[in-house]
C-alpha cells in the first residue's frame, strides 16, 4: 500500500480557556495521513473535528502533541497546506480570478506564471469561464469550487476540508462530491476532509476517523478499501456504512456533560482571541 | 468588541492606559505654564483655569451661564425633538405622508442648521424666541431623520409578520414598527440632544444678549481673557460628554434587546 | 419643515399683530428700550440711556408705575439691535449711525429724536510693530468690522491722513476676533471703542491715534431712535421718554455727577480704568451733547454718504425727514436748558452766542 | 370595537396606493405640493405685505439677487474659496484620520492609549475649539484648513478604526491560511473590508466638514458663502441671507449625492447592499 505517512497526529490534546474555566475540545487523538490518500473525520457536532482541522492548517497553534507533516512539527500557516472552509470565504470585492490568486501571493512567481497557475486551476475547478465574475454572481457550489481553486492554486502538499458540502442542496453535493474525487485524483492532491455525513465519507474516502464529542477523541479508525467509482447502492458500500454507524453508536459510552455551558462550542471566528 | 472577560476583576489596565495621554497633556500644561516660557495670554496657567469659575466675579457667572443653557437646551429639545418625530411618524409610517414631506425635509435638510442664525435673527430678534426656534431646528432634523430610516428599514420579514397575523394598525405600530424602529429612535434622540446642546451655544455665540455659556465665550473672547474662554469651551465639552455618557447607559435600559453598543 | 414654517409665520405674524394692537392702548403694558451693552455684569451699557434707566429719569417722567420699562443692552451690537427693531421688540434704542442708516435704508420706520454723543474710536497696532502715526498703516492689515461706526472713522482718519482704502488691508472681524486676530498676529491694527484698552493695559497692543483727540469728526457718533409706530401712537409718552433721557445727559453734564456716572458704567463689565481713560481731560457735558446740531447732522449725513460709496445701502436715506427734533425742543423748553449745550457748526466747534 | 373591524383597513388602504393612476400623480405631484405652498404663501404675504419686506423679502426678490449675485460672480468666486477650503481641509484631516485609524483598528495597544482621548476630542464640537485655534493660527486660511482637517480627522480616524475592527475575523483567517504579504493584507483585505465604514466616516467628515467651514466663516472670516451672509445680516439685506442659505442648501446636496454615488461605485461587488 502507500509508503509514507505524510501527515503524522500524536497525542494532540487542546483546551480552551472559557468563562476563566479549561474547557477540553480535543483529548490525545492520533491517526496518520499517508501521501495522496483521502481521509475524512466524521464525528458529531462538538467533536472537535474544526478545531482539528484549524491546528493542522496552523491557524491554533496552541496545542499539545505533536501534528507533524513530513516530519515537521506544524506551528504557522504554510504553503504546503491549504483549507476550504465550510463558507467559502471568497473577498466579495475582488474577482474569481483576484481571488484565486492571492493563494499565490506568498510566492515568489512571476505575474505570468501566476496567471497561468490560476488559469489551470480554475480549468481544473471548471470555473475557467467565470474568472472576471465576483463571488456574488456565482451559485453556492461555484463558490466552493473557487475556494478549491483557492486552495490548491499554491500546489499544497494537503488539502483540507472543512465540511466544504455541508451548505449546498443534495444535487450539488453529490456533484461536487464526484468532483472532489476527480480532482483528488487527477491532482495527486492528499485531502484531509471533516464532514458529519456517513455516506459522504463512505464514497469519498480512503479511510474514516470517527470522533466523539466531549471532549473530542477518536473512538474508531474504519478503512474503506473500495474501489472507485463506488455505487453507494452497493452491498459492501453499505456495509462499510453500517460499520461506521456502529462505532458512532455502539463505542464504548458517551458522556454528557450536565452543565450545558461546559459545552465547547467556540464559534471558528473567536477561537483566536482565547489562545 | 473584545468583550470577552480576560480582563474581568482588573479592569484599570485599558482604561489606566486612557488616562495616559489626557494626564501628560495636563501635567506639560501646568509645568509649561508655571515655568512662563509660553505667553501666558495664549497659555493660561493650569490652576487659573481650576479655580477661575469658584474665585473670580466674572469667572463665576459661568454657573448662571450653564444653567441658563441647559434650560434653554431642554425647551428647544423638547419642542424640536417632538416637532421632529411627528415628522419622522409622518415620513415613516405612511407612504403618502412620505411622498409629500419626504423631499422637501430632505433638501431643506441640507442647509447647515448654522446657516439659520441670521435668518432667525431677522425674524425673532436676538431674545429667547429666536434661540429656542435655533435650538429647536437643530434638534428637529436628526430626530425626524432618525424616526423615518428607523421605520423605513423595518425588515420585510416583520412587516410580513404583522400582515400574516392580520395585526390591527395599532398592534402592527405598537407590536411590530416601534420595537423596530426604536434603536434607530434612540440613537435620534441622542443625536438631536447633542445637537440641541451645540445649537444652543452656538446660538448664544452667535446671537449674544442675555446669560448662557456661549456668551461666557463670547464675553471671555472681548475682554481677552483666556482663562474663562478655556472654562467655558470645558463647561461645553463637559456638558457634551454627560448627555453622551448618561445616554449611552439609559439606552441599554431603553433597548434591552439592541444588545451592547460598541 | 415646512410646517415649522408656517408656525415662524403664525409666530411673526403674531407677534407683529399682537404689538400693533397692544399700541393702541391709552397706555402700553412695557415700553422696550434698546442699546449696546458689554461684557459680563448687569444689564447696563456706558451710554446715556444707562444714566436715564439706573437714575431713573424715564420712570420718573412716565410717572405711571404701572407701566414696565424693559431696558435691553445687546451684545451683538448693530445688527443686532437693527433687527430687535424690526421684530418689533424695541421701541426705543440708542445705537451707532451705521446701523441705524443701513435699518432705515432698508425701510425700518424709525425717527432721531436725540443725539446719543460719541464714542471715542482708538487706532491700535501690535506692540511689536514700528508703526507711530496713522499713515504709517500703509500696507498693513487692519481688523475692524465694516458697516460699523469703526469702518466709517478708520476711512474717515485714512483719508484725513492721505491714505484710502487700497493702501490697507481690511479684516472684516467682529470685536473678539479683532482681539484675537491683533494677538496672533494676523492683524496688524485695529480701529475699536474701549474695549480694545484692556489688550493695551496686557502689552498685546500699542495706541496710536484716539478720535477725540485727533479728530473729533470721526468720533463714532451715535442717536436716539424711536420707531415710528410707537411716535404716532403715544406722540405725549415720547415726549416725556425724551425729557427722561435730557434729564439723564444734563445729569451727566454735571462734574459733581461725573465719579457716580463711571461707577455705574463699570457695571457693565467695561473697567472703571478704561472708562476713566476713555473720559480723561474732557467734560462729559461736551460728550454727551444731546443736541440734534449741524456738527450731529453732519456726522449722519456723512455717515450716509459713505454707506453709498461703501455700497452698504441701496436706497438713499433723507436725513432732514429722519431727524425730528420736535421731542428735544420740547425737552430743552421745559426743563429750560435751551442754551445749557450750545449749538456746534459742521465741524463741531461750539457757536458763541 | 371589535379587531376585525381595523383589520380591513391597512389592507384597503395599501391597495389602493397600489393603483398606477394614482401612484404616477402622488409620486411626481406630492413632493411639488409643500414648496409651491410655501412659495404661494410666502409671495401672498409680501405682495399683502402681511410681513415687513426687511424681515421677509419676496420670492421675487431673492430670485433676483440670487441672479445678481450669480452674474457679479459674487456666488462663484465665494463658493469657490469655500470649495478649495473643503477640500484643502479634507485632504489633510483624511489623510491623518486614515493613518491613525489603521493604526487604533490594527493596534490593541494605540486603541487603548489613543481611543479614549480622541473620543473625548469628538464630543467637543468645533465650534468649541474655535476660540482656541483661532489665538494659535490667527484668522486666516490656516485656521479654516485647521478647523475642516480637525472636523475630518475624528470620524475618518474612529471609523477606520470600527471598519478594521469589524472586518469578518474569516476573511483575516483566509488571509493568514494564505500568508498574504503585508502590502496584499492591506491593499486587498482591511481596506476593502473596512471600506464601506471608512466611506459612511468620510460622509459623515465632509457633513462636518461644511458644516464647520460655514460656521467659520460666519463667525471669523472675511470670505466665503458664509461670510456672504453674515454680510448680508448686517447690512440688514435678509435677501442676500436667503441665497447664501439656498447656495449652502444645494452645495450640501450635491456633495451628499455624489458620495452616495461614489459609495454606490466603490461597492458594486455587493449590489444587493444598499
Amino acid at each position: 500500500m502507500r509508503a509514507t505517512n505524510l501527515l503524522d497526529i500524536r497525542a494532540v490534546s487542546k483546551t480552551y480557556i472559557v468563562d476563566d474555566e479549561p474547557v477540553e475540545v480535543l483529548r490525545n487523538i492520533h491517526f496518520t495521513v499517508a501521501e495522496e490518500e483521502f481521509v475524512t473525520v466524521i464525528g458529531e457536532s462538538g467533536c472537535g473535528k474544526s478545531t482539528l482541522l484549524r491546528l493542522i492548517v496552523g491557524l491554533d497553534i496552541g496545542y499539545c502533541g505533536d501534528i507533524l507533516l513530513d516530519g515537521t512539527r506544524i506551528a504557522a500557516p504554510g504553503r504546503d497546506r491549504g483549507i476550504v472552509f465550510q463558507d467559502h470565504r471568497l473577498l466579495p470585492w475582488l474577482s474569481v480570478e483576484q481571488n484565486v490568486a492571492l493563494g499565490l501571493d506568498a510566492s515568489d512567481e512571476s505575474p505570468a506564471a501566476v496567471k497561468q497557475a490560476v488559469a489551470a486551476n480554475l480549468d481544473l475547478v471548471k470555473l475557467a469561464d467565470f474568472g472576471r465574475a465576483y463571488p456574488h454572481q456565482l451559485s453556492g457550489g461555484m463558490a466552493q469550487r473557487a475556494a478549491i481553486a483557492r486552495a490548491l492554486v499554491a500546489k499544497p502538499r494537503i488539502l483540507l476540508l472543512d465540511e466544504p458540502l455541508g451548505a449546498l442542496d443534495s444535487q450539488t453535493r453529490a456533484y461536487l462530491q464526484d468532483e472532489l474525487l476527480r480532482i483528488h485524483q487527477r491532482g495527486k492532491v492528499t485531502m484531509v476532509m471533516v464532514t458529519h455525513d456517513i455516506e459522504e465519507a463512505v464514497y469519498l474516502s480512503d479511510k474514516i476517523v470517527v470522533m466523539e464529542p466531549r471532549p473530542g477523541r477518536v473512538r474508531g479508525i474504519v478503512p474503506v478499501e473500495l474501489p472507485h467509482p463506488r455505487n453507494r447502492a452497493a452491498a459492501d458500500f453499505i456495509a462499510v456504512k453500517e460499520r461506521v454507524l456502529a462505532s458512532l453508536v455502539n463505542g464504548p459510552p458517551l458522556c454528557f456533560d450536565a452543565a450545558p455551558k461546559s459545552r465547547p462550542i467556540v464559534p471558528d471566528g473567536r477561537a483566536r482571541r482565547f489562545g | 468588541m473584545s468583550r470577552i472577560s480576560l480582563t474581568v476583576g482588573r479592569p484599570s489596565i485599558a482604561s489606566r492606559r486612557g488616562m495616559a495621554i489626557p494626564c501628560v497633556l495636563i501635567l506639560g500644561w501646568i509645568v509649561v505654564g508655571s515655568t512662563g516660557l509660553v505667553d501666558r495670554h495664549f497659555l493660561v496657567p493650569f490652576q487659573r483655569v481650576v479655580t477661575v469659575p469658584f474665585l473670580d466675579p466674572d469667572g463665576r457667572t459661568v454657573w448662571l451661564g450653564l444653567a441658563a443653557s441647559l434650560a434653554r437646551m431642554v425647551a428647544g429639545f423638547a419642542i424640536g425633538a417632538g416637532a421632529g418625530a411627528l415628522l419622522g411618524f409622518a415620513m415613516g409610517l405612511s407612504r403618502f405622508g412620505n411622498r409629500l414631506i419626504g423631499p422637501s425635509f430632505t433638501a431643506v435638510r441640507q442647509v447647515t442648521v448654522f446657516a439659520w442664525i441670521p435668518l432667525l435673527t431677522a425674524w425673532f430678534g436676538n431674545g429667547e424666541e429666536a434661540k429656542l426656534v435655533f435650538v429647536a431646528l437643530a434638534a428637529l432634523f436628526p430626530m425626524a431623520l432618525n424616526t423615518q430610516q428607523g421605520l423605513r428599514d423595518v425588515p420585510v420579514a416583520y412587516r410580513e409578520l404583522a400582515s400574516v397575523l392580520r395585526l390591527s394598525p395599532r398592534r402592527r405600530f405598537t407590536r411590530v414598527l416601534l420595537p423596530s424602529a426604536l434603536p434607530s429612535i434612540v440613537v435620534g434622540i441622542e443625536i438631536a440632544l447633542i445637537s440641541a446642546w451645540i445649537g444652543t451655544v452656538g446660538a448664544e455665540y452667535a446671537m449674544g444678549f442675555g446669560r448662557g455659556v456661549g456668551i461666557f465665550l463670547v464675553q471671555g473672547r472681548e475682554q481677552f481673557r483666556m482663562d474663562i474662554v478655556i472654562v467655558g469651551v470645558i463647561a461645553l465639552a463637559v456638558v457634551g460628554y454627560l448627555i453622551n455618557a448618561t445616554f449611552r447607559s439609559l439606552l441599554a435600559r431603553w433597548v434591552p434587546w439592541r444588545g451592547n453598543p460598541s | 419643515m415646512v410646517r415649522f414654517f408656517f408656525k415662524t409665520l403664525l409666530a411673526v405674524s403674531f407677534v407683529v399683530l399682537t404689538s400693533t394692537w397692544a399700541s393702541a392702548e391709552e397706555a402700553p403694558q412695557t415700553i422696550r428700550f434698546g442699546a449696546v451693552g458689554s461684557g459680563y455684569g448687569q444689564q447696563v451699557g456706558t451710554q446715556v440711556v444707562s444714566i436715564a434707566h439706573i437714575k431713573g429719569f424715564v420712570q420718573d417722567e412716565i410717572g405711571n408705575p404701572a407701566v414696565k420699562l424693559d431696558w435691553n443692552y445687546f451684545t451683538g451690537t448693530g445688527p443686532a439691535i437693527n433687527e430687535a427693531i424690526a421684530n418689533g421688540q424695541l421701541d426705543f434704542a440708542q445705537y451707532g449711525s451705521l446701523p441705524a442708516i443701513i435699518a432705515r435704508a432698508n425701510g425700518v420706520p424709525t425717527k432721531i429724536i436725540l443725539s446719543g454723543g460719541g464714542t471715542n474710536i482708538y487706532g491700535v497696532v501690535r506692540s511689536a510693530l514700528s508703526i507711530k502715526t496713522i499713515a504709517d498703516l500703509k500696507g498693513h492689515s487692519v481688523a475692524i468690522q465694516k458697516a460699523t461706526i469703526l469702518h466709517w472713522s478708520l476711512l474717515e482718519t485714512l483719508a484725513a491722513n492721505g491714505l484710502s482704502e487700497k493702501d490697507i488691508t481690511i479684516l472684516d472681524l467682529k470685536t473678539a476676533d479683532q482681539l484675537a486676530a491683533l494677538a496672533a498676529g494676523s492683524a496688524d491694527a485695529s480701529f475699536g471703542t474701549v474695549n480694545v484698552l484692556p489688550l493695551r493695559d496686557q502689552g498685546i497692543v500699542r495706541v496710536i491715534y484716539t478720535s477725540q483727540h485727533d479728530n473729533p469728526r470721526a468720533t463714532g457718533p451715535s442717536a436716539f431712535l424711536v420707531t415710528e409706530a410707537f411716535a404716532a401712537k403715544y406722540p405725549e409718552l415720547t415726549k416725556r421718554i425724551v425729557r427722561g433721557f435730557v434729564r439723564g445727559a444734563q445729569w451727566v453734564a454735571q462734574p459733581e455727577n461725573r465719579e457716580e456716572a463711571l461707577q455705574i458704567w463699570a457695571k457693565s463689565g467695561v473697567s472703571y480704568d478704561s472708562l476713566k481713560q476713555e473720559y480723561a481731560g474732557e467734560l462729559l457735558h461736551d460728550r454727551f451733547d444731546p443736541r440734534l446740531d449741524d456738527f450731529f447732522r453732519g456726522q449722519y449725513a456723512d455717515g450716509i454718504r459713505f454707506s453709498k460709496d461703501q455700497k452698504l445701502i441701496r436706497k438713499d436715506v433723507d436725513l432732514a425727514q429722519w431727524i425730528d427734533p420736535q421731542y428735544q425742543d420740547a425737552a430743552f423748553a421745559s426743563l429750560g436748558l435751551t442754551n445749557f449745550w450750545p449749538s456746534r457748526n459742521r465741524d463741531g466747534i461750539a457757536a458763541t452766542n | 370595537m371589535t379587531d376585525r373591524s381595523l383589520i380591513a383597513r391597512p389592507v384597503a388602504h395599501r391597495v389602493r396606493w397600489r393603483t398606477p393612476s394614482f401612484d404616477r400623480i402622488s409620486f411626481y405631484g406630492l413632493p411639488l405640493v409643500l414648496p409651491l405652498a410655501v412659495l404661494t404663501i410666502w409671495q401672498v404675504a409680501t405682495v399683502r405685505g402681511w410681513l415687513a419686506p426687511q424681515i421677509l423679502p419676496s420670492p421675487s426678490d431673492v430670485a433676483v439677487t440670487f441672479i445678481d449675485l450669480f452674474v457679479s460672480g459674487d456666488i462663484v468666486t465665494g463658493l469657490a474659496i469655500s470649495l478649495r477650503r473643503i477640500l484643502v481641509g479634507f485632504a489633510l484631516g483624511a489623510t491623518g484620520g486614515l493613518v491613525l485609524g489603521v493604526a487604533l483598528g490594527r493596534s490593541i495597544r494605540v486603541e487603548q492609549y489613543v481611543g479614549p482621548s480622541l473620543r473625548a476630542i469628538a464630543q467637543v464640537p468645533s465650534l468649541g475649539w474655535l476660540p482656541f485655534l483661532m489665538l494659535i493660527f490667527g484668522l486666516g486660511e490656516t485656521l479654516n484648513y485647521v478647523v475642516i482637517a480637525k472636523a475630518c480627522f475624528v470620524p475618518i480616524a474612529l471609523s477606520t478604526a470600527a471598519g478594521i475592527r469589524n472586518i469578518p475575523v474569516r476573511y483575516i483567517e483566509v488571509a493568514r491560511v494564505l500568508r498574504l504579504r503585508r502590502r496584499t493584507m492591506v491593499l486587498r483585505v482591511v481596506l476593502p473590508g473596512a471600506l464601506p465604514t471608512i466611506f459612511s466616516g468620510v460622509r459623515i467628515a465632509l457633513g462636518h466638514a461644511w458644516i464647520a467651514m460655514v460656521v467659520v466663516e460666519m463667525l471669523a472670516d472675511t470670505a466665503g458663502v458664509g461670510y456672504m451672509m453674515t454680510w448680508g445680516r448686517t447690512l440688514f439685506q435678509i435677501d442676500i441671507v436667503i441665497v447664501g442659505m439656498v447656495v449652502i442648501g444645494i452645495v450640501g446636496f450635491a456633495m451628499d449625492a455624489g458620495l452616495r454615488a461614489t459609495e454606490r461605485r466603490l461597492r458594486q461587488w455587493t449590489p444587493d447592499h444598499v
